[in-house]
């Protein structure tokens, strides 16, 4: 093992904030654009079921 | 036509390739942890400290994933928009679309790692080196062509009108690459050392490696991900979208 | 000459009109009518070319208009909606260059005579700017004088022309007509020509 | 043949009529190399360096900023669809509507530009040097401009899209062009960076028409 | 008042329908910074000099290239008559697109520019007087130009008219607006520069509406 | 209550018309014909106080149009040529903004009903550019029913529209003119409502 402690891994021998910002952006980025193409997926799947049940229920008022 | 054509054809119509990638989807985000974790313990806990930039270089297991992913994603995106230009078929214009983002983020990544890298290396954020401002022109042909098809409503005519201009772009994408080179004898690279023992070379090649199938299989899934919400949009008026479980639900 | 088969029109996510068949043959015409909104405008940009068919096959003189190209284009006279009418230059200019585009050379004398026949003598070298709305349309139906074309696809060819302008503009077209030509037109106001079959969307 | 020189003559004949056009492009080019001096302050050895890079930024924007009109208003007027019915070929018309935006934008810049060099220090040899840069320099941005133009065209806010598309696509052309001036400066001879720029602009003449007849008719549909 | 709020919000809609035009003054801003090193070269210390001058040059390029635009779309639809015709006083609803331009190609400028500064490798108080000078000169520009677009409104040509009328008056704001970032680096001090752009600022709040109402009102006659 | 004293109008140097006399009051309307290039457009543009006046004088209540200035200009509405609809919102949100800039508001339920009445149904969320050449000009006629306003000033307010669309138009200026209104209009052909002075130019 070469980190001798937790605090010394988070120091990255004194380039802490460099490594983790480049690591960190990276990670919040990689979860970041699933959750807005999810939500992108789900907003059109929203529309899409009220227009059906829209449908159902003209469907219904015409009988 | 031949039977194999016929095939392909089959799956380049987005009503076959939507359930297909949905089944996909799932197995490159398996690959991707898998990847990721295998990288991530590679380049943290095996590879060693550099003898010139101490624990700083890690930055590379980052770095040099997303530099090679924002390239190599630009020209796949130029193949599908270029496919789709030739064949008129559908899907492709949707998978270009669906790539451009995860590219301009792959570029972006790349720039906002180097410049992290760069500060504590260099003493600067940025210098106007060749691969730098390769890889900026790079990130505004990205940000070129998401603009132009968020600027046209139509999507046909926004995937025919973005064909063209990644075509362009590719065909400058070299020429930027080179010419920078050209033009720039302070060339960066010799600031550059890595490849000391070469059991660390050893080491840190499969680092890089592990996190660059990592970031590969990420791009994969999350292009899916996108061209299936971009299926949605764009046949949200047939059938078969109106019959699906998840809309029926 | 020119058949229609089984055309349909696609705009946005609705469907204007599907499967329809006309055809027209040497000194006929067609009205295209129907309420706004309805299609004739993408009907006849669909018959020059200007937007993709979604479904169905233009012919002209039993080939696909498609495939013949330039060999249908040479043929074709459209004025549409929009002017093409260069708000800078004078009538005179206007006239002459839409013919050099094409290809050809109009002398001043032919010019001249053809803006004359619209009534704009006296405004031919004053800048289209200027112009009247009604005079602005005379100076691009003057191109239907100045430019040899056997198919005419006119998109409501009497707007904004006053009485006289009318008169003159159907005496053209039955000219035309005559002389074996063919025209497509739309307008909501009822023609005053005779004959012509009705088209409706 | 005919058809191109007529599009040519169209364009020069529309460009005299609206007068300040030919004059402006021109004045810009000088208004944005005289704005340097103003924003960077009066060092003569400083401005000498950077004069190549100035010069030739001033010349990409001057050029970019006429070509949202190189076929916005033939748009607009319908002349576009008429261009596109006509029997002559879209590319021979596409080709002569360049031409004719090169003939207004282009060269008056390459002809003024020494005058502005001399402000900047430059000597008679980087003057030539100059002058042969933007002689091949800028039809090659006529050229990449106008499918920048085509490509954008008809869609709102074009204007400012345009040189979102644009830019990236001249960076060569910029680095190749004030390259040569730079080398010739310094005593390296700008040959290689002026082949590499006619060869950027044999390539061009050969594949931005198509694109440009490409995108017109997307644009048009 | 309420008038005013609703040509800030129409406008503010029609932008962001545009969607790329909100973003694109900004990249142009990006762009054009971005080229300039690529045309003098990679010199860092020769970078740095020229950095105030380059930032604002391309500010005060990317606020013009939206001017054309500012009154153009709405003359050509008939809009500015409805204005005009319209019981509010016009003067308001200048005032109000005016300041719909300024928060859609002034202030995202503003917010950007230290970024692009730490590229050319500007500190951290620099960089703050930067934006304090961008704050103060990007509304100044926004108001002059405003009165450039309505002097060149429905003149054929005027994109470029425009930038001709409008470039000399935007000179002080480039010189005091330059000068006050220059003179923080070589520590005498950016006061005084800032309190003139201030000043100007206040005298272009009070004419600059009023001068472009009577150009507009000349334009529309 | 609007009345028009000795009007000229020179355009360039041409004198289209000269010493204009007209009026007209509550419930009343004026057609105003001639030719094209007569000088119509001018007349209203200089009504409306577009144009400046070259000489004669516009009186509204018995004062100077151009002395009472806003005051005038809230009691007018005048639709020309031009569309000043925006291509790129929706039939929706150009009427609620034009109504803003009048400095009122506009609820939705009004809005919507206005276009409903104009058919458009279902088009109100459409951005207006891909609408029809008709439906465009019914986008602009709804400020006609959402905007109150005295004197209506109207440019050929019956171009691209179809049968239906003419009907309910006239229907509509009648009834503005049974409330006490007052319209101005201009048309090449004949005018379907009863009535009206004709001013020939
Ligand atoms: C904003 C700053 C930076 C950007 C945009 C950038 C961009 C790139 C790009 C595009 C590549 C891929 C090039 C290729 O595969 O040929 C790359 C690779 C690389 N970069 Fe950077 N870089 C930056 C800063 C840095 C810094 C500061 C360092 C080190 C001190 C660095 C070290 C490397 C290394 C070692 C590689 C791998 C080279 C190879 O595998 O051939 N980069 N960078
Ligand atoms: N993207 C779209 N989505 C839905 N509908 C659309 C879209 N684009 C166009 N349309 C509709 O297509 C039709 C276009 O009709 P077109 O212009 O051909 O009509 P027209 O018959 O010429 O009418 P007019 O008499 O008014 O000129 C309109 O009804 C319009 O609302
Ligand atoms: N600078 C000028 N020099 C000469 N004549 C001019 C000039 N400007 C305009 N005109 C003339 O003024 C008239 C303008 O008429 P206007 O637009 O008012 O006509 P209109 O009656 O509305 O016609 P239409 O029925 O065609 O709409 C035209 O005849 C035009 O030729
Ligand atoms: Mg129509
Ligand atoms: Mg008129």
């Amino acid at each position: 093992m070469i980190w001798n402690s937790p605090a010394e891994f988070f120091a990255m021998g004194g380039y802490g904030l460099y490594v983790w910002g480049s690591f960190g952006v990276c990670a919040v980025a990689m979860v970041l654009e699933p959750i807005l193409v999810g939500r992108r997926r789900n907003e059109i799947l929203g529309s899409l079921r009220r227009e059906r049940i829209a449908e159902e229920l003209e469907e219904k008022e015409a009988n | 036509m031949s039977n194999r054509l016929v095939h392909w054809f089959k799956f380049a119509s987005p009503q076959s390739f939507y359930p297909l990638a949905g089944k996909m989807i799932p197995w490159f985000w398996a690959l991707t942890a898998v990847f990721g974790v295998a990288g991530l313990w590679l380049s943290f806990f095996v590879a060693p400290t550099d003898a010139t930039q101490g624990e700083g270089y890690r930055i590379i297991f980052v770095h040099v994933p997303t530099s090679w992913m924002s390239m190599f994603i630009y020209l796949v995106m130029a193949a599908w928009a270029g496919l789709g230009l030739a064949l008129n078929t559908r899907l492709s214009g949707m998978m270009a679309s669906a790539l451009a983002p995860t590219g301009a983020l792959m570029a972006f990544l790349s720039l906002w790692t180097g410049a992290f890298w760069g500060k504590p290396m260099w003493g600067t954020w940025w210098v106007w080196d060749a691969r730098l401002t390769s890889e900026l022109i790079l990130f505004f042909l990205y940000l070129g062509f998401i603009a132009l098809q968020a600027a046209i409503d139509d999507p046909r005519r926004a995937d025919r009108a973005g064909a063209i201009l990644a075509l362009v772009g590719v065909v400058n994408v070299p020429i930027i690459y080179f010419s920078v080179q050209w033009w720039n004898t302070l060339h960066q690279g010799a600031s550059v050392s890595v490849n000391k023992a070469p059991a660390m070379a050893q080491t840190m090649l499969w680092g890089m490696l592990l996190m660059a199938l990592c970031f590969w299989m990420y791009s994969i899934a999350v292009a899916l991900m996108r061209v299936r919400a971009i299926i949605l949009e764009r046949e949200a008026h047939t059938e078969w979208v109106k019959d699906l479980a998840e809309v029926k639900r | 000459m020119l058949s229609v088969h089984g055309l349909t029109c696609v705009r946005g996510e609705r469907r204007l009109f599907a499967g329809l068949d006309f055809q027209v043959g040497a000194g006929e015409w067609v009205h295209v009518r129907g309420e706004n909104g309805a299609g004739k405008t993408s009907l006849l940009r669909m018959l020059v070319g200007l937007m993709p068919v979604a479904d169905g096959e233009i012919r002209w003189r039993g080939e696909s208009a498609r495939r013949l190209g330039e060999d249908f284009r040479r043929e074709l006279l459209y004025l549409g909606h929009h002017g093409a009418v260069k708000e800078e230059l004078t009538a005179l200019e206007n006239l002459q260059l839409a013919s050099r585009l094409d290809g050809g050379e109009l002398p001043d004398r032919e010019a001249l005579a053809a803006l004359h026949r619209f009534g704009l003598k006296g405004r031919e070298e004053l800048p289209v700017r200027f112009l009247s709305a009604g005079q602005k349309r005379r100076v691009l139906l003057a191109r239907l004088v100045t430019r040899k074309a056997t198919l005419w696809v006119l998109d409501e060819p009497f707007t904004a022309l006053d009485v006289k302008a009318v008169d003159m503009l159907s005496a053209l077209i039955g000219e035309h007509l005559a002389g074996g030509g063919i025209a497509v037109l739309t307008s909501h106001q009822s023609m005053p020509m005779p004959g012509g079959r009705v088209v409706q969307l | 043949m005919k058809a191109l020189l007529a599009v040519i003559r169209r364009d020069l004949l529309l460009a005299a009529r609206r007068k300040s056009e030919v004059l402006t492009a021109l004045f810009f080019f000088v208004i944005v190399t005289s704005l340097f001096p103003l924003g960077i302050g009066p060092e003569p050895a400083l401005l000498k360096k950077i004069a190549p890079g100035v010069l030739w930024v001033a010349a990409l924007l001057a050029t970019m900023l006429g070509l949202n009109r190189l076929f916005a208003a033939d748009h607009a007027d319908g002349t576009l669809e008429q261009m596109v019915l006509s029997p002559t070929p879209l590319g021979l018309l596409v080709g002569g509507k360049v031409a004719a935006h090169w003939l207004v934008s282009g060269l008056p810049l390459v002809l003024l530009a020494p005058v502005l060099g001399l402000q900047f220090d430059l000597d008679a040899g980087a003057l030539g040097v100059l002058m042969i840069a933007l002689l091949l320099g800028t039809p090659l941005l006529s050229l990449i401009g106008a499918i920048g133009a085509a490509l954008t065209l008809g869609v709102r806010g074009g204007g400012v899209l345009l040189s979102l598309l644009v830019l990236p696509l001249y960076v060569p052309a910029l680095i190749f062009g004030a390259g040569a001036v730079e080398a010739h400066i310094s005593g390296l001879g700008a040959g290689g960076h002026l082949s590499l720029l006619a060869a950027l602009l044999a390539l061009a003449v050969f594949f931005a028409p198509w694109a440009t007849t490409a995108a017109l008719r997307i644009a048009l549909e």
